[in-house]
């Protein structure tokens, strides 16, 4: 499964052809900074839009705000983005879905979790239809807080996103941001690679997102 | 092109061609939300339309009844995120109905002025993501997209000078309003609503004369009157099938009894004569709130003390229901009290299920392109569809 | 000089022309369409945004690279190398200036036609290899578009054909020396086969308000929904230089191709083409799109007479100058 | 202002709202229904109301009481509005719709154990593997 360890070790075809080359070593350092600097100025991202952070994330690629000044845009096919920015809340009829168009990503990609639904459920948190939080079947890698956030924020987020890619690439160990305290949550449910999160649970969230379409529902 | 029966058995149909089942959504840049449609094509003309909801099935109504009356309103914002004040507006009014309150005269009037500037951000949302189903991302739609949504900012920030939030403002609790109108904010109303009602009039030479937006709207998804009144289609979608109803005129609340209140009609019921109605309804609101905007009295803004706890509110046994008019139709509560500082059950009728109902009676016949259109032209939310 | 080594320079540079010229014509458009809707575009990579075509290269060079497992891997992984070569043969036949030209045939016009006309099988390759029910739909979508539209596109060629006497198109160009552009001269046909030239390489080569193929609304993204990384590049480059070739041949056919006031030269052939180039950007971000069926009743019923009314008036001018 | 609402009997509410209907009240506004446990008051029961308009003024509602176990009959032959509606409190609270012709799950996955909003179902109910 695509984790968040895996992408340390992501590796592609150019580096294995360019270490053969003599004294590749030292360019690969160079190449791999222009390769990362390509990466960071080019996210595109898929809205996983599907309430009211949708909207936000509308106004956020609009003309005030305007996405395309840092060089992103956003595409409607999972196949062509590095950025899945989940807005809104996600429910348990939704969520195969999500981990479907999100195993449908190519490597390398990351997710956001835009607005307080996406991060822990916020108040539908308690709710029998209400995924708490998309930590727990994604591997986000940046929270954008706010009931929508506001554009600023989303940005701020993808900055943020930024930073985190950079200094991955350079090779730094960066920790997983905190899990978002969601106070009151009465059934705690333990998100991607937390020690108590059931062993079999990344097994049965596949087998489900495989799943759909050979049943209605 | 031959009238289908929603109703058809797929399995008697005998297609020219392969049938092809298409998924709509739930994820597609243009169901407007987390909307799925199975459609059965025969080549590209659509035979069978199933809309499947819950997609977003956030169990607000369960959620309601957890909550006591003062924290509802909050949880109910979201429901219809492009005119979160009406979704406060209509909640409320049944809580007051039941509790025998009525909010004093300035707080109605904030409301009011609220409401149809939502009215007008919301139908301007309308018609850029209109657009964008007809032009696409990357093309003409965008362009029509990006002008409304310039315009929109403008009003967002109108409510963030009131409220101090972008959308989701909780502004209104059961007996009044929490945030009065801050010094010069009418001002500020007068210029950007002066500006928006010149903007529509530059989207209007846009679009309105445009020979591809007439081809691919009129005549196109005809919404019978007799069925929409049927299924409780409400609002512009109604207007525009030549039903002559608002509740702002017909059943005033509000500050509405105030105001004279021209209802724009169309009697064609296509997807142009439905562009008509909103355009409209964004003039006459527009109107409205600059009307009341000058008359606005002084006063308390809540009937009932400042609200400190959130059990603050109790309301004897009863049910009722309360509805009002929002920029998608007839968004109504039933609100069944037990007497206990919660309610006991809140069913929400939200005016998008009725609207999304026309669907499988609409698509059958069409092309594939003009099925995005005419789920666009019923401006749907899918927050309010499955709550 | 050794024919081959010609060939090879020559290649070399319009290639990498026209390749750089699609690439950074991605930038422009995305300036171009932030003037149009009050933004500015890409303004952070680079100064005023000028990277970021190398951005999205390297980004797109590094994505991984998935093939359905259900598509056909052949027609999947071949469609997109083979639109790209497709577009820059059409180049080989471009004159840029007196005895400057790749390849100077003889049916000049009709091999550039022909070979643009092909640029539909690679669509359909890659909608019909995605195994993807949106793609499908958009190649089939193609096809009809590209069947509909060929006629008239052909019959609006024919005009400077019939007015010259020749295939080659450095005829048709010598034949507009001094300001007599087909475009203006003859009055009447000229300018009118122009027009359904220039609007029938727009349904060609799937631009709005002909894009039905790629309808974002409806599609998601046509055919090229299950494309990754530098594959869904090269079908993008490929449409772009699919457009910049449609104006390269209007400038040549209709505009006067290097001709031009002051010194001739290549420079005007580029400076035509690529205003007419924005030309499609302006009409891509300010019009809606058509439906199918409308767009089929507008080739069968207006484009084809028009066409060959045009034809007609033309030889008739012909016939009696 | 609380306003007269007629408990028809469930035999009844067929004709009663053909009645209606051929008075004119063509508008469908909703269908809801709420849950009542077995209190000293009465038995396992849901409540379902109909609430329909004659417009532009008129609105007319009515009520049945359905106990848990039985079916009432639908009434998607006389309004077509009400299919979604009933489709949706049936899914939500339970109350089965004698006649109606596509009765499935319309919010919750069809998969769905349980009707959400009875008061005896947990709020908070898990549903591996997703919460």
């Amino acid at each position: 499964m695509a984790m968040n360890e895996d992408k340390e070790r992501f590796e592609h075809p150019v580096y294995s052809v360019l270490e053969q080359v003599p004294g590749g070593g030292v360019g690969l350092t160079t190449v791999d900074r222009l390769l990362t600097w390509g990466v960071t100025n080019a996210l595109w991202l898929f809205p996983m839009a599907t309430s009211c952070c949708g909207i936000e994330f509308m106004a956020t690629a609009c003309s005030r705000f305007d996405l395309d000044r840092i060089g992103t845009i956003a595409r409607g096919s999972p196949r062509q983005c590095d950025v899945m920015v989940v807005a809104g809340t996600i429910t348990v009829k939704m969520a195969p879905r999500v981990k479907r168009l999100w195993d449908e990503m190519p490597e390398p990609k990351w997710v956001i979790a835009m607005g307080s639904c996406a991060i822990s459920g916020d108040f539908y948190r308690d709710i029998y239809s209400v995924v708490p939080g998309v930590d727990t079947f994604l591997p986000v890698d940046v929270y954008v807080p706010g009931c929508p956030p506001n554009p600023e924020q989303l940005l701020m987020g993808l900055h943020r996103l930024k930073e985190k890619i950079e200094r991955r690439r350079r090779g730094e160990w960066v920790e997983r941001d905190p899990a978002p305290v969601a106070a009151g949550l009465r059934v705690p449910f333990p998100r991607i690679g937390d020690p108590d999160r059931e062993p079999d649970m990344d097994a049965e969230q596949l087998a489900a997102a495989m799943a759909i379409g050979k049943h209605n529902g | 092109m031959a009238v289908i029966d929603p109703h058809i058995n797929i399995d008697d149909y005998e297609p020219e061609g392969d049938l092809v089942v298409l998924n709509l959504g739930p994820q597609h840049p243009s169901t407007h939300g987390v909307l799925r449609v199975k459609l059965w094509l025969d080549g590209e003309v659509c035979i069978k339309a199933v809309p499947y909801l819950g997609y977003l099935h956030r169990g607000v109504e369960k959620l309601c009844e957890k909550l006591t009356y003062v924290m509802v309103t909050p949880i109910i914002d979201k429901n219809d995120y492009l005119a979160p004040i009406t979704n406060e507006w209509a909640i409320n009014n049944s809580f007051e109905q039941l509790l025998g309150v009525t909010p004093p005269p300035r707080s109605q009037y904030l409301r009011t002025i609220c409401a149809e500037i939502q009215r007008v951000a919301s139908h301007l949302l309308w018609l850029g993501t209109f657009g964008l189903d007809m032009g696409g991302a990357l093309g003409g739609g965008a362009t029509l997209f990006m002008h409304t949504f310039r315009e929109r900012e403008t009003v967002l920030d109108l409510f963030e000078a009131l409220t101090g939030a972008r959308f989701h403002y909780n502004t209104l609790c059961v007996g009044g309003n929490r945030h009065d109108i801050p010094a010069g904010w009418d001002v500020l109303v007068r210029q950007t609503l002066g500006v928006i009602a010149s903007r529509i009039d530059e989207y209007e030479s846009m679009v309105h004369e445009n020979a591809i937006f007439l081809a691919r709207t009129v005549g196109v998804g005809v919404v019978d009157p007799v069925l929409a009144r049927a299924l409780g289609v409400s609002g512009p979608n109604l207007r525009a099938s030549g039903v002559d109803w608002d509740l702002r005129r017909d059943a005033p609340y509000g500050a509405y009894g105030d105001v004279q209140i021209k209802v724009p009609v169309r009697t064609e019921g296509d997807c142009f004569a439905r562009y008509l109605v909103r355009v409209e309804e964004m003039r006459e609101s527009i109107r409205i709130a600059l009307q009341l905007l000058d008359g606005v009295p002084e006063g308390p803004i809540c009937a009932l003390k400042p609200v400190k706890l959130p059990g603050a509110v109790k309301i004897k046994p009863g049910i009722g229901y309360a509805s009002i008019e929002t920029p998608r139709g007839e968004l109504g509560s039933w609100v069944i009290a037990d007497g206990t500082e919660r309610p006991y059950r809140c069913k929400i009728r939200p005016p998008s299920l009725h609207t999304v109902a026309l669907l499988p009676y609409l698509a059958p016949g069409n092309n594939l392109s003009d099925i995005v259109v005419v789920l666009g032209s019923l401006d749907p939310v899918l927050g309010e569809v499955d709550r | 000089m050794n024919p081959w080594l010609a060939g090879a320079l020559w290649g070399l540079v319009v290639v990498t022309g026209a390749m750089i010229v699609a690439a950074w014509s991605t930038w422009f458009e995305r300036k171009f369409a932030g003037a149009m809707q009050n933004r500015p575009g890409p303004t952070e990579v680079g100064p005023v945004g000028l990277l970021q075509p190398i951005a999205d290269l390297l980004k797109l060079l590094q994505k991984a690279d998935i093939i359905p497992r259900t598509a056909d891997p052949v027609l999947f992984n071949v469609a997109a190398p083979l639109g790209l070569i497709l577009v820059l043969a059409t180049l080989a036949v471009v004159p840029w200036a007196p005895g400057l030209v790749p390849a100077d045939l003889d049916i000049g016009v009709l091999f550039a036609l022909s070979i643009s006309s092909l640029m539909v099988v690679p669509v359909f390759m890659a909608g019909w290899g995605s195994n993807n029910k949106y793609a499908l739909l958009g190649g089939m979508r193609a096809i009809a578009q590209a069947v509909s539209f060929e006629v008239p596109l052909l019959l609006a060629a024919l005009v400077p054909i019939i007015l010259t006497g020749s295939f080659r198109i450095s005829d048709i160009i010598a034949a507009q020396a001094d300001g007599h552009w087909f475009a203006l001269w003859p009055p009447g046909p000229g300018a009118l086969a122009f027009v359904l030239f220039f609007l029938c390489s727009l349904a060609e080569a799937n631009r709005i308000p002909f894009d039905i193929p790629e309808a974002e609304s409806e599609l998601v993204a046509g055919i090229t929904t299950e494309y990754t990384g530098m594959k869904f590049g090269l079908l993008y480059l490929a449409e772009y230089m699919h457009t910049l070739v449609s104006s390269i041949m209007a400038a040549a056919l209709f505009l006067g191709g290097w001709d031009g006031p002051g010194p001739d030269g290549p420079h005007w052939l580029l400076i035509k083409s690529l205003l007419l180039f924005a030309g499609i950007f302006w009409v891509r971000w300010s019009f809606l799109r058509f439906r199918g069926d409308q767009l089929m009743n507008l080739a069968w019923k207006k484009g084809i007479p028009l066409g060959l009314a045009v034809v007609m008036a033309s030889a008739l001018w012909v016939h009696f100058t | 202002m609380a306003e007269d609402v007629p408990l028809i009997p469930r035999e009844d509410v067929e004709s009663y709202a053909r009645a209606r209907l051929a008075e004119g009240y063509d508008y469908f506004v909703y269908c809801a229904a709420a849950h009542y446990p077995a209190s000293d008051t009465g038995v396992d029961r849901v409540l379902v109301e109909y609430r329909v308009r004659r417009l532009p003024k008129d609105m007319l509602a009515f009520r049945v009481e359905v106990p848990t176990g039985e079916t009432t009959p639908s009434l998607v032959g006389v309004w077509a509005g009400a299919d979604w509606q009933e489709r949706e409190q049936y899914d939500l609270v339970g109350v089965v719709f004698a006649g109606h012709p596509d009765l499935r799950r319309i919010m919750l996955p069809e998969d769905w154990e349980g009707h959400p909003l009875r008061r005896d179902y947990a709020i908070e109910t898990r549903h591996p593997p997703w919460r």
